[in-house]
């Protein structure tokens, strides 16, 4: 016994002491800070800095709901059109003013894009686990009907908020700080934080993962799958709600090109941050870090001169995969 | 007795804020005309890139139309598409966008591209006989060169200078962050100019965040109704806003019908030219029910 | 022989109280085929009831359908008496009865304690209580003599690692009947004992054991009852006592077992065919050294996380490594298994399932999929030569397939084995390194893998056989050698290869080990 | 043994006689265009379905390419881009009027394009097998690199066919036919049916689905699973060419715009046909029938009239779930 237990426990191999894999995308987007101090002086000041964060929360929240929804093995393409949906519904609400025109209105209209996010994340649980339909076709069809309701609601238009002082109150919602700190940048963490708490410390994250990895073993362990998979959508919904309650006191609008290929910036950065997209891990602070690698590229490439506009699309691309490779190098330290 | 005709409306998706004016006027013109002539039927297709508007095309001819009203989404993919319907006897209106092909069309109703370009540039050049000014375009595709081009002829040769120049893909968005990046990268701005109405507004949106009081005025296009009211107003930010109405598909679709139902002769060229629009001549612009 | 058989049951009836489990008339088809046809079974709490069979006999199908896995298509199972239709696993499982799967089902991408716990998680209020979960978790596996990190995710364990996870979870629930589908055929001597003292343990708290094993020994030292399926019927139920390895292979196959290892050929003199230097696998193993002559049959030893596994992967250009290798005189290295297999070198894995077999695909496809070319006219692959390639391998390797069009995940377990084995003899190696050759393969079938790898010795192919069963090792072998930790610590060859000899030389210490883990 | 044989003759293979999970989606099709009939009297005219299947031509050639990539446990998202950028090459190849501005002109263009299509395929495939980059990384990634090469090309504006000999030359490519049947479609079959072909009837196609089905498996069997995938990618790359070929002479010029979606309608097509995004499984034909169901419900949206414009994204999206529904409840059949 004694000897299997040195046995044994000398051949496991030991967890390193960094879990590089964790860490890997931290590091790529140090690597990037540093080369965009580089780039421009301009960069690092903090004002920008506090732009370039802020302006990440929208992908950064809906990231922490595709994290859950791809960590349970299905994927959601429709939040773009979804957010848009959400913030078209909410503005007409509070355009009639119900609740009083001041911060009665504001409160109801963002219960109503909770309610309604998380009404659309339902219809995609339901028709990909009842209906048992591809999670890609799906969201990929529930894409298209939010954002033709979009523009349906606003005759091809943009829907703006009407009132002026309701404008002016919502405003400090996305432009406010509370001690220092930028609203949205403090949202960011406290979302995050809830997403991780969830993922990770409660029996429902818990049995999204084992969903995730192993349909079938959740399935004889007693998960009720189609219920744990149906709730990461409308997890996803509310991720995206909340982002939208983030996004409208910027411009007090949503217009046809409101969340164009968010879907695409939310994956990316949830697979940057290190989730696999064939579910089974989540890494819910990995996708705030490649959600600021997204942000900060951008901000990259207009601080720098160097490159011809019609190219930027190339170079963006470029340090995606450039910042991919220097975590892969990272991960298989992990072999070693 | 009624003479029945099939008149065909071919523009881009309402896919952002101009686009979305082009189709709404459409659509109002749409009514307006059918009521008036009983036994008109005006068919309104819009796509969202030029394959599909070529796809669009070969569908509307195959249900038998008369005239074609179309603002194509590209004119080199077009020219082949619109040659066959004119093949097919159908009278051909073209929208805004020159084909490289002038004889398909019988009646060209222009909004000068470039010229949106130049007025915007000759007013920055008058107001500033000197100063730094960003750009900020729309999307990579031809209308947005020709306004390109259209400006930096205007402003050549004047003491102004281009810092920058970046996309902002006709959205608000798009235009807060990148205006946002170039307040940080550039200490002195002078006066935006950002072709669209609809990026203007994103632009106004980040220039009041950074509390810059440097940037003496934004010049956008197009004639959205927001913006046209603070000129009217007279905003010292929007002091003008160059005209390139989405109604002008209206007119198009007007003068088409007119062909048919009035015998009056409607083949030729009409250019809509890129008016300025300030505050003495606000009012005449200003839609307060468009969406656009 | 029914009669008799009949007669025991009657006198096992005698002198015991009522089943808590009872099968009547059970039959089970797939599709067109009926793979088990009438089975009786009474289960009895604080009984061993052990089930035996050929691979394919129905022995899995039967356990999936008494814990809920599958429906039977006629027939009815009794829990205390009443009749019950499981709405599926989990409804049996709270009524008491889990199965241990003889397949590894286990989420990979979670840890121990996560698998262990998974569905019936800990916590305080809302929050989970992984810090109890875990001591739990590493408690349950060394109750069965193993120890493994309780936050090791799954996907890096070793298939015997993960076999005993399968059980601390399946113990975990406190089941009334728990049923065991070869649960021993991936572990060493050590934990083997571990677990039958852990069995002997339930029953004495009452609970009622279905046990299934191809290790005869096992059965007969565990057994109170054995149950003896043949080709999806029943063939006799016995009391365990009275039964020797020998009459359960001769119920079991229907006909007299002749010598389970045959005669073992004198070594070869010939010159090293295979010489490797300081191999060492990072992780696993470190300074390997051994030679292999054509001819020969060389054994590996050792524990459960010993390295063997590695050592060869390493060697054979499926994980990185470092070290020295000459083949036929000329130094080599082997970067890819590519390289391996092309100078004539063949693995069968371990994990059949993981990395043997494509479980979804038909048999034809994985049986050519290692030797495509052999079965291509130019570019095309022909149909007609894969049949025929099917058919002969279903003649010598004896697959007992129902249909031609099977999946291969359909094969039972030990069928599954030898598919994978004739899909990698299609290579023509000159080398052969077999991992756990007969794990969860039936004694007649044994006989046939052994008969085998001797008759591949006997054409001058060199053998290396990695087991954990050391009774197979010392029948077959020439020479074996003993790794512990990573490293070589001993070669035996003649007289000196002995049970006891060996369990020293792995566990490094003078341990007592029972004879219950010798092949029969 | 004995008894083994006589099983499995006792068991013919009685597999059902209609395989409904190959069939669901061509009884999809065909309802779509019963349905198509009822809409508008005109859809089922011969030149309104002319019209319709030539111009699916596209995404079918591009979806067989896809069927490859996604069988093999990969995905390609840049062909939309990469189909832009091969044209403008192609385009601005031809405008140089080498090889004397003839049939010699045309025949080099599309051998340029058939080679850059392949490198940018190989480019996908070693970024992804050498790099082990996700492969939705990855061609996000060549995404974003090849539509900024395009418009870097096109100077933001368009590339067109200068030469008006040469596009009446080239056009029959697109709109000529061979004994009634139009050109594209027949290079459709022939290109489905090569396609079919190789992955069912070759040893290659049997490795790149033995990737797909288990990466384990095929290594421990000696498959180059690097080649095979990366292989896999460049025939994606040759099929984005020949739909290029076609879709040049079609509107004789290249934009910013090219091939937007087109990996959305490609991948669309893929799964609507029945091969899984998991992979190990490829469906060539359905991939076909998914391509054709896509251009119908268009078409169908352009001859109907009673949708609003605005909502006609709505429509094709549920039409697209409701096709899938069909298929799903279709392929249960298999399990009765
Ligand atoms: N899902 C299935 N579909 C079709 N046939 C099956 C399926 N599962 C098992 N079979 C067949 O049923 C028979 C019994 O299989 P089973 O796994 O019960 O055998 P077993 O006694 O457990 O063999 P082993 O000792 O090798 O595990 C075999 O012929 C097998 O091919
Ligand atoms: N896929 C893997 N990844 C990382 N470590 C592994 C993996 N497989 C096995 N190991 C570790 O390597 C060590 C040796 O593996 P393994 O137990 O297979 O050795 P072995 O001697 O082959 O034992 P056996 O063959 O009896 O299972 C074990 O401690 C195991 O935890
Ligand atoms: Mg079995
Ligand atoms: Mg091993």
């Amino acid at each position: 016994m004694a000897d299997t237990l040195r046995d044994a426990s000398a051949a496991p191999p030991r967890l390193p002491r960094v879990d590089w894999v964790a860490a890997a995308p931290f590091v790529a987007l140090a690597c990037l800070l540093v080369f965009g101090a580089f780039v421009s002086p301009s960069f690092l000041s903090l004002g920008n800095l506090a732009n370039v964060l802020t302006r990440s929360a929208f992908i950064a929240i809906i990231g922490v709901g595709a994290t859950f929804v791809i960590a349970s093995g299905g994927i959601d393409l429709s939040v773009g059109s979804m957010a848009a949906f959400v913030a078209s519904v909410m503005i007409l609400f509070m355009n009639t003013e119900l609740g009083g025109g001041g911060v009665g209105t504001l409160a109801l209209g963002m219960l109503l894009a909770a309610g309604v996010g998380s009404m659309c994340g339902l219809l995609n649980g339901l028709v990909t686990t009842v209906g048992r339909i591809e999670p890609f076709i799906t969201t990929l069809g529930t894409m298209g009907i939010f954002r033709a309701l979009t523009i349906w609601l606003a005759n091809g238009g943009s829907i703006a908020m009407k009132s002026q002082d309701l404008r002016t109150l919502y405003r400090p919602v996305y432009f406010g700080s509370v001690g220092g700190v930028p609203l949205p940048i403090a949202l960011i963490l406290a979302i995050t934080a809830v997403g991780a708490f969830v993922l990770y410390k409660t029996a429902f994250g818990r049995h999204l993962l084992a969903v995730g990895s192993s349909e079938d073993v959740a399935r004889y362990s007693g998960i009720p799958i189609n219920r744990v998979r149906t709730v990461a959508y409308v997890v996803q919904g509310l991720c995206v709600a909340v982002a939208v309650m983030v996004y409208v006191p910027r411009l007090g609008a949503a217009t046809a090109t409101t969340g164009l290929l968010w879907e695409l910036q939310a994956i990316t950065a949830v697979v940057v941050g290190g989730t696999a997209l064939r579910g089974g891990v989540g890494r819910v602070w990995g996708t705030l870090c490649g959600a600021l690698l997204l942000e900060i590229v951008g901000n990259i490439m207009v601080l720098s001169s160097f490159v011809s506009e019609y190219l930027i699309g190339a170079v963006q691309g470029t340090i995606i995969i450039v910042a991919m490779l220097v975590q892969r190098s990272l991960s298989n330290r992990n072999r070693a | 007795q009624t003479k029945t005709v099939t008149v065909a409306v071919s523009i881009p998706a309402a896919d952002h804020g101009w686009t979305g004016g082009v189709v709404f006027q459409a659509e109002r013109a749409k009514a307006l005309l059918e009521a008036r002539h009983p036994g008109l039927k005006i068919i309104v297709k819009t796509s969202p890139d030029g394959a599909s508007q070529a796809n669009a095309l070969e569908d509307l001819t195959t249900q038998g139309i008369d005239a074609l009203v179309t603002l194509p989404q590209n004119s080199d993919e077009l020219t082949d598409p619109l040659r066959q319907v004119k093949n097919k006897g159908v009278f051909v209106t073209v929208v805004d966008r020159a084909l490289s092909d002038p004889t398909i069309q019988d009646l060209y109703v222009a909004g000068n591209n470039p010229d949106v370009g130049r007025v915007a540039g000759e007013y920055m050049k008058g107001k500033l006989p000197s100063g730094q000014v960003v750009v900020i375009r729309g999307l990579p595709i031809v209308i947005d060169e020709e306004r390109q081009k259209g400006f930096d002829a205007a402003i050549a040769g004047s003491g102004l200078k281009v810092l920058d120049k970046q996309f902002g893909n006709w959205s608000r968005d798009d235009a807060f962050k990148v205006m946002q990046d170039y307040l940080a990268k550039f200490p002195k701005i002078d006066a935006v100019w950002c072709q669209d109405d609809d990026m203007a507004v994103g632009v106004l949106e980040a220039i009041k965040q950074a509390k810059r009081s440097d940037v003496q005025f934004v010049v956008g296009g197009a004639g959205m109704k927001d913006m046209v009211k603070r000129v009217a107003d007279g905003d010292a930010m929007i002091p003008v806003d160059v005209l390139y109405p989405p109604a002008m598909i209206a007119t198009a679709m007007e003068l088409t019908v007119a062909n048919f139902y009035d015998q009056i002769p409607v083949r030729g060229r009409y250019i809509m030219d890129a008016t300025l629009v300030t505050k003495a001549n606000a009012k005449e612009f200003y839609y307060p029910d468009s969406p656009f | 022989m029914t009669v008799g058989a009949t007669a025991d049951a009657v006198s096992i009836e005698r002198h015991n109280p009522a089943p808590v489990l009872e099968a009547r008339g059970l039959a089970m088809q797939f599709g067109p085929v009926e793979v088990l046809t009438d089975i009786g079974l009474e289960l009895r709490s604080g009984e061993v009831h052990a089930v035996i069979g050929e691979n394919g006999a129905g022995k899995s199908t039967l356990m999936k359908l008494l814990s809920g896995y599958l429906a039977p298509t006629r027939g009815a199972i009794h829990l205390n008496g009443a009749t019950v239709a499981f709405r599926g696993p989990v409804d049996a499982e709270q009524r008491g009865i889990v199965l241990v799967h003889q397949e590894i089902l286990l989420a990979p991408d979670l840890t121990v304690a996560q698998n262990i716990f998974m569905g019936r998680e800990l916590r305080h209020g809302l929050v989970l209580d992984d810090r109890a979960m875990n001591r739990l978790a590493a408690g349950a596996v060394e109750r069965l003599g193993a120890a493994i990190d309780p936050r090791q995710t799954v996907a890096r364990l070793s298939i015997a690692q993960r076999q005993l996870v399968q059980i601390a979870r399946a113990l975990a629930g406190r089941p009334r009947v728990i049923v065991l589908d070869e649960p021993t055929a991936s572990l060493t001597p050590h934990e083997t004992e571990a677990l039958l003292n852990i069995i002997g343990e339930l029953k004495r708290d009452g609970v009622a054991v279905l046990y299934i094993s191809h290790r005869l020994p096992e059965v007969a030292a565990i057994a109170d009852v054995v149950t003896v399926l043949r080709d999806g019927k029943h063939v006799a139920t016995l009391p365990g006592g009275t039964l020797t390895p020998l009459d359960m292979a001769h119920l079991m196959v229907g006909r007299d077992m002749a010598r389970l290892f045959p005669p073992r050929a004198t070594p070869p003199e010939a010159t090293p065919l295979l010489c490797v230097k300081d191999l060492s696998v990072p992780g696993a193993s470190s300074d390997i050294a051994f030679t292999l002559r054509p001819g020969e049959i060389l054994g590996f030893a050792g524990l459960i996380g010993a390295g063997r596994t590695e050592t060869f992967e390493g060697l054979l250009g499926l994980r990185p490594a470092q070290g020295r290798v000459t083949l036929a005189g000329r130094a080599t290295w082997f970067r890819s298994v590519r390289d391996s297999l092309a100078a004539g070198l063949v693995y069968l894995s371990e994990d059949r399932k993981g990395k043997g077999l494509l479980l979804a695909k038909p048999l034809a496809v994985n049986l050519t999929l290692a030797a495509l070319h052999r079965f291509c006219r130019g570019i095309l692959v022909s149909r007609t030569r894969e049949a025929k390639g099917l058919e002969d391998a279903i003649a010598r390797f004896d697959i007992r397939a129902r249909r031609r069009t099977m999946l291969a995940g359909q094969l039972s377990g030990g069928n599954q084995q030898k598919l994978l084995l004739a899909k990698m003899m299609l290579r023509e190696p000159r080398v052969v390194v077999i991992d756990e050759p007969t794990r969860g393969i039936d004694i007649g079938t044994k006989e046939q893998i052994y008969r085998l790898l001797a008759e591949l010795a006997a054409a001058g192919k060199a053998v290396v056989v990695i087991s954990s069963e050391m009774g197979e090792l010392i029948g077959l072998c020439h020479r074996i050698l003993v790794m512990r930790a990573g490293r070589i610590v001993g070669e035996l060859a003649g007289e000196a290869m002995t049970e006891r000899n060996i369990a020293v030389l792995a566990t490094g210490a003078d341990v007592h080990t029972s004879a219950v883990a010798v092949g029969a």
